[in-house]
């Protein structure tokens, strides 16, 4: 994300990058649809699809009842036929009607008919609090598609990447569970569009990304908190600290490659996600670097997360999300520096 | 060849239209079917019922109205206004016994307030104090539901349990027209078609869910759904109080009495924006709210009155007083609403204890004392 | 009062029952309406049309007896028999184009056969050796669906996007009665109606799910549910193989002429075990079915040609022999299936390339060739 | 597991342990209803619930249609009611239906509405492979559940678990997600009735047990693995290693000071299960020993689990299950001895 302006960049919002990315998929393929809920004369309560109705149909950008598994259902359908299906899950809370189609039909049906059948369908997801939206607006349902096999998952944490990474979906021949950071929707950056299916740092769908390099710790992200572990970086490079900060982007499959790579260097891994933390990504990575480097490890890898708690209210969201202050605690933790659980065992 | 086979069918006027008691300016039709419900609104002892019935409509109106103020204010989140719906909610929930048990979605703000919650109890979620407001007990009446349908399986098993208990209570969910297409929504009629449980389903048919019209859902009338699965419906203007009141009460009865559930589908408009975070104007055409105003559930029952000189200025009078008073209270009582603390992010996950809960919140209290201590060093 | 809206309806005999064209003893009943569906069956004719119907029948109960035969000695992990659902399902398999798409349940194997598909893809998948049998794209059929319902979206999803292609395909999905009480199949016909889809529900109600009788899923015909979601039904004979030829004739017409969806349900009887996993005589009573056998597919259609002199000594040898044939066959195809390779584990999990599941491959690669190591040494 | 035979002691199929224990249970509080597909006359698929509806009435044993969904939801209304509903899914596969039910009302209402309402249901759920079944019989879907805060999630492996714990289970206040390894309900044990909601030996039900001593090596398991994990240390011991064996049993919380205790002496943490490995349970449990056990452990935690694929059709799934030899290979692999992985870094 350090490239020079290119003639083709402009200031853009995230949300506006998806649009553009949506846009420029449906103009390459006329196979691309999407499915969902308000997406059409309304552009999506946030807006992503807005003005594609008007400009590709009422048969492309389609309007459908109220019903989570019957979007998903009917986009399997289509899928059959032989479209791609971008399928907008309003909110985080109202995938899980959809589950059972998601998890027993979309991952399956490749494995089922011996790759006769492919679902090239992009499920596109808001997620993640802290907009002080009411009950089941704010979650990060990720790490239950993250566990599914047949599935791929990815979580966007800029408008370039939102830009590029939408069109890769949705030309991937597998399903893509899509993460859109909602609280970032309106946080501007640089587009450069001259780039369609590639990213213009040339990276796949695949592949993490090292957003800031550094050398005494690994600060691991996605979505919404890429942003908050890069003000942690500069932060903590305020007190000396030399913080690496890597953006996921792929959470199924995550690539190890990259993050091995930063914690053989740094001997110190902190993974930060809204998600409770019991059964999140956080886990799987922690458990999986220390399989691939455990004589690399300095300290046992560390996260900073949500709670195991449902998503609270939003005038307590503050304090369930992880924020600047909780993860430099993290990365202090990490490093064995004082931190909140300084004197007890985990904090040294 | 084609033959009636079901004793269940949606009742409605001529062509499918809505039953109407009360016509747009106030005149009382009669029914032959309804008016037995009616029977306590009939004479001179309906009056104090009738205008109690204005009251509560007025009175929810400026509830809703305050709402969507306080909103703008930046005192509230987000507020689903039920401005134009406050016939369908007040007339049904007047027909609620008090040991009956509702199961509301989340705009039966009209519902909750004859229901005798208490103001502040009314925007606490919509504050994010709480992801709920009152006790369910206490008023006999769930949280508001915000996944689509979800709530119409729970007042079925509630009826369920009523039926397993032998008792006379009767349950009643409420839900919009976006909500018909949910799996569960069918669901729920199929296990209480299935038991035969003492429930009823009462559908506002507000016209649209969010951007998406009711015609998106189904081009056929709502009602028409039940019989299909052996549930009897009806048809009704849900902008007139005295219908939505005598269907409510009819289906009522008909659960208290053994006779299983029913489906009402109040026809009806939702005049503001579906919450205080959309704007109609980008899909709904401005004429439409114009037509449905000349339909408002209050202005309707207002002429009614007139005509039985049941209105007059003195009884305008209070029922004003008693919106503004009631409006000022619950201004006052969310503006001083205590935050919740933070500590309570923990609270009632479980009802037992949790080891690795308590752990992360032993965790996060040594942090948040921690940063105190750094905040007034001044470090990070 | 009591208003029908609606111009769907139910289409069925006196009293709902089903639309019978042959009745039990072989008499075959004129109909108004669905006659012009058989014009191809009537005069000579139609005898090798009728006399390809009886041999599709008795060769597909042929192939399910092989299947449970194939079961019961340990050749297949399961079998679902369809066993007296022959009618049903070849009745309407055969209005079927061969572009037509196909979603099946998984007691749909008559309908496979029908299609086209070879006869060691009809057990493959109960013997194990894969989830699948056929290529989907070969016989415009999905595969078999074991999730109740879910495949019945599906269906509609292809039927909107053959509208959106404009072309003049019609798809098919089978489902249960049991199935109808599922959240999915009542979504497939709230957007199958939305968008007028061209897809046809074909519901075999052969009474049971299992072992609950229909009647715990509802109490009133399965046909009358689609009405209520803006699609015409029609009640038909499940056993009598011209009704249900003739109504999935219909439906697929009233599909290719953009007249959208419809619903048939066939009334029949599984006279098996639900699977061979099941004991049915825990949960229904013999006499139930030996009625129901009475009601048999094939005697019927048998006493039907013999009235019209169209099944003589040859005709029934010659099916006879067809049936063995068949039946040897698949019972050879299926002892002498290859299994699949380990690897295969690992195979057609994503179509692109997966570094975590090919690091998994790659160590149990190592791993079994470690074992292979380790057992030539007699290590553990 | 290794008390005496008592008089009330006697021989019992693990599906007749759990059929006791729902007995018990019913017979202790008539709120106690049973609710499911099949479950009436035909006494479940499995014959879990035989008899019981003779015995307690169609009020208490209730045949439901066949909607997950429906099942979850009106159980949800029942326990607003007051009883206390044990649902049954018939197979695993099958619970997705009912999975947003499960995660946005059963785990959420006592939350939502500030502990005023509970929800004190049991969802039990045969699960698991092994037994041959075709597609959607043989999942294990326990890493969805236990990463859902609010609710309890609970694995049995033997008979006389079977019969205390489903009666906790029922006894809970809070919702619990009950798995059943459908592969050994025809094992035999010893089950000892004179216990009601007491297991013989004190354990409550969220607390895991140590199996079989050892000081090598700690391998943790639950449900169907549990009794390959002690073949495993018998064959381990002939080899002169000494395996610890852990039954979690409880999945969620997991009992942590017992995995502690036991890692902290052996320094060595095998955890095997049949699901998926990417976001299952063994990363949360591996993460969470290493972020508590750091300095004690020796090698990292080791998994083996099923591969991150689809449940392969029966034909394959014993390559897909761990099984004795791989378990002992993963054992291997923590002590450092000759294994399948030797010779990569991971492996040593
Ligand atoms: C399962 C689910 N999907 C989507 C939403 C987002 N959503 C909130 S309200 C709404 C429209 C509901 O329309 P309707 O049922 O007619 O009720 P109304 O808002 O008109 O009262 C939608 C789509 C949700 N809350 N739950
Ligand atoms: C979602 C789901 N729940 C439960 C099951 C288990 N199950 C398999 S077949 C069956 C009964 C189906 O009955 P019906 O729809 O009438 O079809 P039939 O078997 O009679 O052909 C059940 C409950 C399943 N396969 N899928
Ligand atoms: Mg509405
Ligand atoms: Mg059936």
């Amino acid at each position: 994300m350090t490239e020079q302006t290119a003639p083709n960049t402009s200031q853009m919002t995230f949300a506006k990058a998806l649009n553009a990315g949506l846009r420029r998929a449906m103009e390459r393929d006329s196979k691309v649809v999407l499915m969902g809920e308000d997406i059409g004369k309304l552009g999506g309560v946030f807006r992503i699809t807005d003005g594609l109705q008007k400009d590709f149909g009422a048969h492309r950008v389609i309007d459908t009842p109220l019903a989570e598994s019957g979007i998903m259902g009917t986009a399997i359908g289509m899928a059959y036929r032989g479209y791609r299906p971008v399928v907008e899950i309003q909110f985080d809370g109202f995938v899980y009607p959809a589950f059972d189609q998601i998890v027993a039909q979309v991952a399956k049906l490749h494995f089922r008919t011996l790759g006769r059948v492919k679902v090239p369908l992009t499920i596109r997801i808001p997620f993640g609090g802290g907009i002080g939206s009411p009950e089941h607006h704010s979650e990060s349902p990720e790490a239950y598609f993250a566990h599914t096999a047949g599935l791929r998952v990815m979580a966007v944490s800029n408008p370039q990447d939102a830009y590029s990474m939408i069109q890769q979906a949705i030309a991937c021949d597998d399903p893509v569970v899509f993460f859109e950071p909602k609280r970032r929707y309106h946080d501007k950056g640089d587009v450069d569009e001259s780039f369609g299916l590639d990213a213009p740092d040339g990276l796949g769908m695949g592949s993490a990304r090292v957003m800031a390099e550094g050398h005494d710790v690994t600060l691991v992200s996605y979505g919404p908190l890429v942003k908050t572990c890069l003000d942690a970086a500069v932060a903590a490079s305020d007190e000396g600290v030399s913080v690496e900060v890597i953006d996921l982007r792929s959470l199924a499959p995550v690539d190890y490659a990259t993050l091995e790579a930063s914690v053989r260097k740094t001997g110190r891994l902190v993974i930060a996600h809204e998600a409770s933390q019991s059964g999140g990504l956080g886990g799987e990575i922690a458990a999986s670097i220390t399989e691939r480097c455990f004589y690399y490890l300095e300290h046992a890898p560390v996260r900073v997360t949500g709670f195991d708690v449902p998503y609270p209210y939003s005038k307590l969201e503050f304090h369930h999300l992880p924020d600047l202050d909780r993860i430099l605690d993290g990365v202090d933790r990490a490093l064995g520096r004082p931190n909140s659980l300084s004197g007890t065992e985990e904090g040294e | 060849m084609r033959t009636e086979v079901s004793t269940y069918h949606m009742t409605a006027g001529d062509d499918g239209s809505p039953i109407q008691l009360l016509s747009p300016d106030g005149a009382r039709h009669r029914h032959e079917r309804y008016d037995r419900y009616l029977a306590d609104v009939e004479g001179d002892d309906g009056a104090q019922l009738l205008v109690s019935l204005y009251e509560d409509m007025v009175v929810a109106r400026r509830v809703d109205a305050e709402g969507t103020a306080l909103q703008r204010q930046g005192q509230l989140g987000l507020w689903p206004p039920f401005v134009g719906q406050e016939a369908a909610q007040v007339g049904s929930a007047r027909a609620v016994a008090a040991d009956d048990f509702i199961f509301p979605s989340y705009r039966e703000i009209g519902v909750a307030y004859v229901r005798g919650v208490a103001l502040p109890d009314l925007v606490r979620q919509w504050r994010g104090n709480a992801h709920s407001g009152w006790d369910p007990y206490e008023f006999n009446m769930a949280p508001s539901q915000v996944v689509i349908g979800a709530h119409t399986l729970h007042a079925v098993g509630y009826a369920m349990g009523v039926q397993f208990d032998g008792a006379e209570t009767a349950v009643v969910t409420y839900f919009g027209d976006g909500a018909t297409s949910q799996g569960d929504v069918n669901e729920s009629m199929v296990f209480a078609a299935s038991y035969q449980a003492p429930v009823v389903f009462f559908c506002q048919n507000n016209q649209w869910a969010i951007s998406e019209p009711v015609g998106l859902q189904a081009h056929v009338p709502i009602a028409l759904r039940a019989p299909g699965f052996g549930i009897p419906s009806v048809r009704v203007d849900g902008n007139d109080v005295l219908a939505c009141l005598a269907a409510t009460r009819e289906a009522l009865e008909r659960a208290r009495s053994g006779n299983g559930p029913s489906y009402i589908e109040a026809v009806t408009y939702r005049m503001g924006p579906h919450t205080t975070a959309d704007d109609p104007t980008r899909y709904r055409d401005a004429n439409e709210l114009e037509d449905w105003k000349e339909r408002d559930p209050i202005a309707r029952l207002e002429r009614y009155l007139e005509s039985r000189g049941l209105l007059d200025d003195e009884v305008r009078a209070r029922v004003a007083a008693k919106a503004d008073k009631v409006g000022a209270e619950l201004r006052e009582a969310t503006i001083h609403m205590p935050d919740p603390a933070p500590e309570d992010v923990f609270a009632h996950v479980y009802a037992g204890p949790h080891a690795v809960l308590e752990r992360q919140r032993d965790h996060y209290e040594r942090y948040q004392s921690g940063l105190a201590g750094a905040h007034a060093e001044g470090g990070h």
